[in-house]
């Protein structure tokens, strides 16, 4: 089995100040909006070296999705910025006309996204957001995993044409893919092969469905581990390869799993090659106030949840 | 008031000469327009005529007068003025003024609202439609829009200016008002933003569906210049209010135009009411409405 | 097989109007409000009744979701009248936080949902609403099929006390179920019996599934059709059952196949049992102008494509 | 100003004697909801104290003084005066209140934003804590459901009032504009609406982020009665200032309180900056706090 080496723990949040940063440097068409969050988002050091390519929208996120839409017209190539829930539920009529349907180069990046923010607690705690996006036809929608990740998904957004909603959290958590791997949108990573049962992983929860693959490598159990950063796109020929093999599957995502990245898998298996399949994600509740690990711990979303569903799902082959 | 026109586009239509445009040859024009407006709608049995009659001298003067445009089109518009229909439901209008200024082939008004056109029931740049630049239909996005378009514009040093359009009931969205409330905060004073007051919405008047108070003290309460148009349906003082606007423009501050229109103008049984923001006329109304405006630049 | 009567074309948005209508006289509590499309929603009835429990909110969806949690504290039961586009979409965080999360009794009604809309065109025809409310946690998604059970539904939510979404559109379509059948939130309704394949299918496309359970008898071919008007909470015992007798299963929804009715089958399946199933619904596009029924056509969400997608699904057990 | 109480609710609370409520108690009670604040945030290292402790003169007068309350607490609240917090960062300080008002055991605020705890980071009504009847968090929804509320009043013959807060900033939201329209239109004049002018919001004062200009000409526009609080912490002044607004109310049309506050108030390092918006004291920094902030009524 491969290994995983947890470089030090940073947030993708970060990753995305950083890619930001480095598009501002690289890319003078690129501006960036934000909606009065700009610490949360770690929008700083674009600002400070671009004062002039950032816009401060103020408490207005339908007037920033619009304002975005606009400045594709004259060929700038918007990044907006403020928490995932505010960045979709809040705004999904204006996404939907102004940027989807209408084919505009926006690039719609959330943070604090899922369980993990944390202590602001339901009313904040989008888990919806990644079946929001999915459904826009045109949008490409990515859940990236760790500050590497994040980082390089946000510089290669820049190039791709097209709108996307790219969604990222709060908490410090374990970074691990290479600093210097290209992020190729719809391409999904094989992070660890099986044969036994495929993990399809998004977001904060690849990590942990590395940590469950160990789990169960001890257990004598050999676990595929996909990191599908790109939810849509969705790497299908990836997925159907993988279960081709192992014949189940356990979706894992910071999310409801009604209408996530599990039931985007369902489908495609449904489709073309039906297999048992268990679902790792919030079951179709709330969250509340806790610290992230609690949280996560709460709701069953972490290795040992993963692990469970795991051993789970293949006795249902 | 003839400006310079910086040519036409695409096709060679049937246009009023642009170096002797005149208030006759635009009027000529809006009939015209009115006639294509009923018959697109009549044809389809759906669509929205009252919104659309009553701006048609709007469209006209802003795109055969009042806007600097370039030769063809692309979607940046760079170097040249630029619309947005944010009450995309008066499309007829929109589309007869863009086709008869040639951004696309009039005969193509006859598939309006047909399956497989590009002409839609709301304005999309979905299907490649020359002329327009972002989808509309859903209310009260428009104006975020232009103010994006606009300071686009300010980032590429384009001293060329942002029209946009909104329906008075629109207004009701609050959407419009974080856009109203960011332009002057922000000082996008390369807008000018039109307002269709023609006190008429789905329901009923704007009065009766939600009282909507002066609009003009709420404007200047937000710190925007606002300009009225008494007679929004007289070509020479639409001309004229765009054209102080334009003036108004570049001062550190947005512009608002208040244009006071009828909804359904140009047809007496559609003036005045709500009844037909969003009806077709039937054969015979259809006739009635066309014997009012006579043909002048040739049916489509 | 049974025979279903097709008793007069008739929108279900009248369905709609007459149920409020009987509402606005049997139960004091019930008010209305509506966003500038009172005619549209066929709330004339009820206003003209009780003018006192009517509130026209103008165009302003998000405050009029607002007013309608406002009103439930007082023991109001507001059902909200417009589009479903502006019923979901346009009003998604109002909904989640003021609605759902609040658990407020307030019944959201949509009209002019999906492609049937016809000529105003994409912008208008919303095919991701049902996904939208069945991702928010304890908010009822129901989507009727006809004039009768759009009326019957309409007068059952009101005494469920909770958050509801009802779904239904605009072009006269086939009334066929009885007009005394009582409305029963959340039961799924056996419509054919068949043993070869299951349709579950839900509003419009339930009389074109009938349709296609003709044209399929003919071939024979035994199709069982559930008429699903609960998408949520989901019958999946209903579902669960009839696919251990077909092993294949057809969803018919005019929706996204990206979120809705669909996956939301797939989901139950791949956790329980999964099988092999096909999805009628539009294929992440958006819609266009068109008439209902070109439309239906180009997008094929109608009894011919039913009927494929069911000769396709029973080769592929 | 010795308004009638009709009450105590619940528990048996430290609470200034209902019926000789004076100025002095009152702002004991206020120095004991700014010790809570300081403590919950602390003790979670995260939450909202600035714009809490600028509120704080104005929540114990609204649950002390102003407001007219039930015995008990029901979902409904017919037959007494509401209020409901739209800008729910600042829950610290209705907490505080509620607690301290009887509602719930004071000792709860030790659960705040903890897990499990129906004490959540912004106020909800999902896990039943008394004296909440919405959830609140999302930004821009509040006075639509104070408006709902006060419409359901006016259909329930109740002549009780609707109260509700909001952020300066929060106020950018294009949601409150379409209730400020609606209110005025629709004459729901048993709301009294506070907005906390702090000039303060996440990325720095409001002037910077996003100006806002002269917020009392904005709700003149939209046809407001208005009143100004110019002393927010100052209790004699905020409530006379509610008292005024009281008596405003009932003749037509909705009252709007500009209450100016200080955000941070009451704790000197945290006052007139938006640094604590949402960041919570050190060790050292709240015992600081403290020190400014003598024990009145016991801790919890
Ligand atoms: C967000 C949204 N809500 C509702 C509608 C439905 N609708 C279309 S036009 C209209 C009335 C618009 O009134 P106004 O802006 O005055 O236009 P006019 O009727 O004068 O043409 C409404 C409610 C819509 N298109 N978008
Ligand atoms: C819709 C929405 N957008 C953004 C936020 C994030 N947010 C929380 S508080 C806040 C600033 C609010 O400013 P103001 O209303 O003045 O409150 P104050 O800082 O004075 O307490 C923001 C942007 C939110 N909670 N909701
Ligand atoms: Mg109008
Ligand atoms: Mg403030």
């Amino acid at each position: 089995m491969k290994k995983y080496i947890d470089t030090g723990k940073k947030d993708t949040r970060s990753g995305f100040g950083a890619g930001l940063a480095h598009l501002g440097r690289t890319n003078k068409n690129v501006v960036a909006l934000c909606a009065d969050l700009i610490g949360s988002l770690k929008m700083d050091e674009f600002i400070a070296e671009n004062p002039e390519r950032f816009y401060q929208i103020g408490i207005a996120e339908a007037n920033m999705i619009g304002i975005a839409a606009g400045l594709t017209i004259g060929g700038k190539i918007p990044f907006t910025g403020t928490f995932a829930n505010f960045s979709t539920g809040r705004v999904y009529d204006q996404i939907r006309q102004s940027v989807a349907y209408s084919n505009k180069n926006v690039k719609i990046c959330a943070s604090h996204a899922g369980l993990t923010l944390g202590e602001d607690g339901a009313t904040h705690q989008i888990l919806e957001d990644i079946g929001l996006m999915k459904m826009l036809p045109g949008m490409v929608v990515i859940n990236t995993c760790d500050y590497n990740q994040t980082k390089a998904a946000t510089i290669a957004i820049a190039d791709y044409h097209g709108p996307v909603y790219l969604r990222f959290g709060r908490p410090a958590v374990a970074n691990f893919t290479p600093p210097d791997a290209p992020f190729e949108i719809g391409k999904a990573l094989l992070l660890q092969e099986g044969t036994d049962v495929t993990i399809v992983a998004t977001g904060h929860l690849v990590w942990e469905a590395l940590i469950a693959a160990d789990a169960l490598a001890e257990k004598g159990i050999s676990a595929e581990v996909i990191n599908i950063h790109t939810i849509k796109p969705l790497d299908e020929a990836a997925i159907l390869a993988s279960v081709a093999k192992t014949s189940c599957v356990v979706t894992a995502e910071e999310h409801n799993i009604l209408g996530g990245l599990g039931e985007s898998v369902a489908r495609t298996l449904a489709s073309k090659h039906p297999v048992p399949q268990e679902f790792i994600g919030t079951n179709d509740t709330f969250g509340e106030s806790g610290t992230p690990a609690q949280l996560m711990e709460k709701y069953g979303l972490n290795a040992a949840a993963i692990t469970k569903a795991c051993e789970k799902v293949i006795k249902r082959k | 008031m003839c400006s310079p026109h910086k040519g036409l586009i695409f096709t060679a239509v049937k246009l009023p000469n642009k170096n002797m445009a005149n208030i006759t040859e635009l009027n000529q024009l809006t009939t015209q327009v009115r006639r294509d407006i009923l018959r697109m709608v009549h044809k389809v049995n759906s669509g929205h005529p009252g919104g659309s009659l009553g701006c048609a001298e709007f469209f006209v003067a802003l795109y055969n007068e009042v806007m600097e445009l370039k030769e063809g089109f692309d979607m940046d518009g760079k170097e040249e003025d630029l619309f947005f229909l944010s009450n995309g439901h008066i499309s007829p209008v929109f589309y007869s003024v863009l086709a008869r200024r040639g951004y696309f082939p009039v005969e193509e008004l006859n598939t309006f609202r047909l399956i497989n056109s590009r002409l839609q029931g709301h304005p999309t740049t979905h299907e490649g439609l020359p002329g327009i630049r972002m989808a509309s239909g859903s209310l009260g996005q428009g104006m975020s829009v232009a103010i994006g378009a606009a300071q686009a514009k300010k980032l590429n040093k384009d001293a060329h200016l942002v029209y946009s359009l909104h329906g008075d009931g629109e207004l009701q969205e609050g959407q419009n008002w974080e856009a109203i409330m960011y332009a002057s905060a922000k000082k996008v004073d390369n807008l000018i933003a039109t307002i269709d007051l023609n006190g008429q919405q789905i329901d009923g008047s704007t009065d009766h569906v939600l009282h909507m108070g002066d609009v003009a003290a709420k404007f200047k309460a937000f710190d925007w210049e606002v300009l009225s148009i008494e007679k929004g349906n007289d070509m020479e003082a639409v001309i004229e209010g765009l054209q102080k606007a334009k003036a108004l423009s570049g001062k550190g501050k947005p512009v608002c135009v208040l244009m006071h229109t009828v909804m359904g103008n140009g047809v007496d049984f559609m003036m005045h009411t709500h009844a037909w923001h969003g009806k077709a006329p039937n054969d015979e109304q259809l006739a009635n409405g066309l014997a009012q405006n006579a043909e002048t630049l040739g049916d489509y």
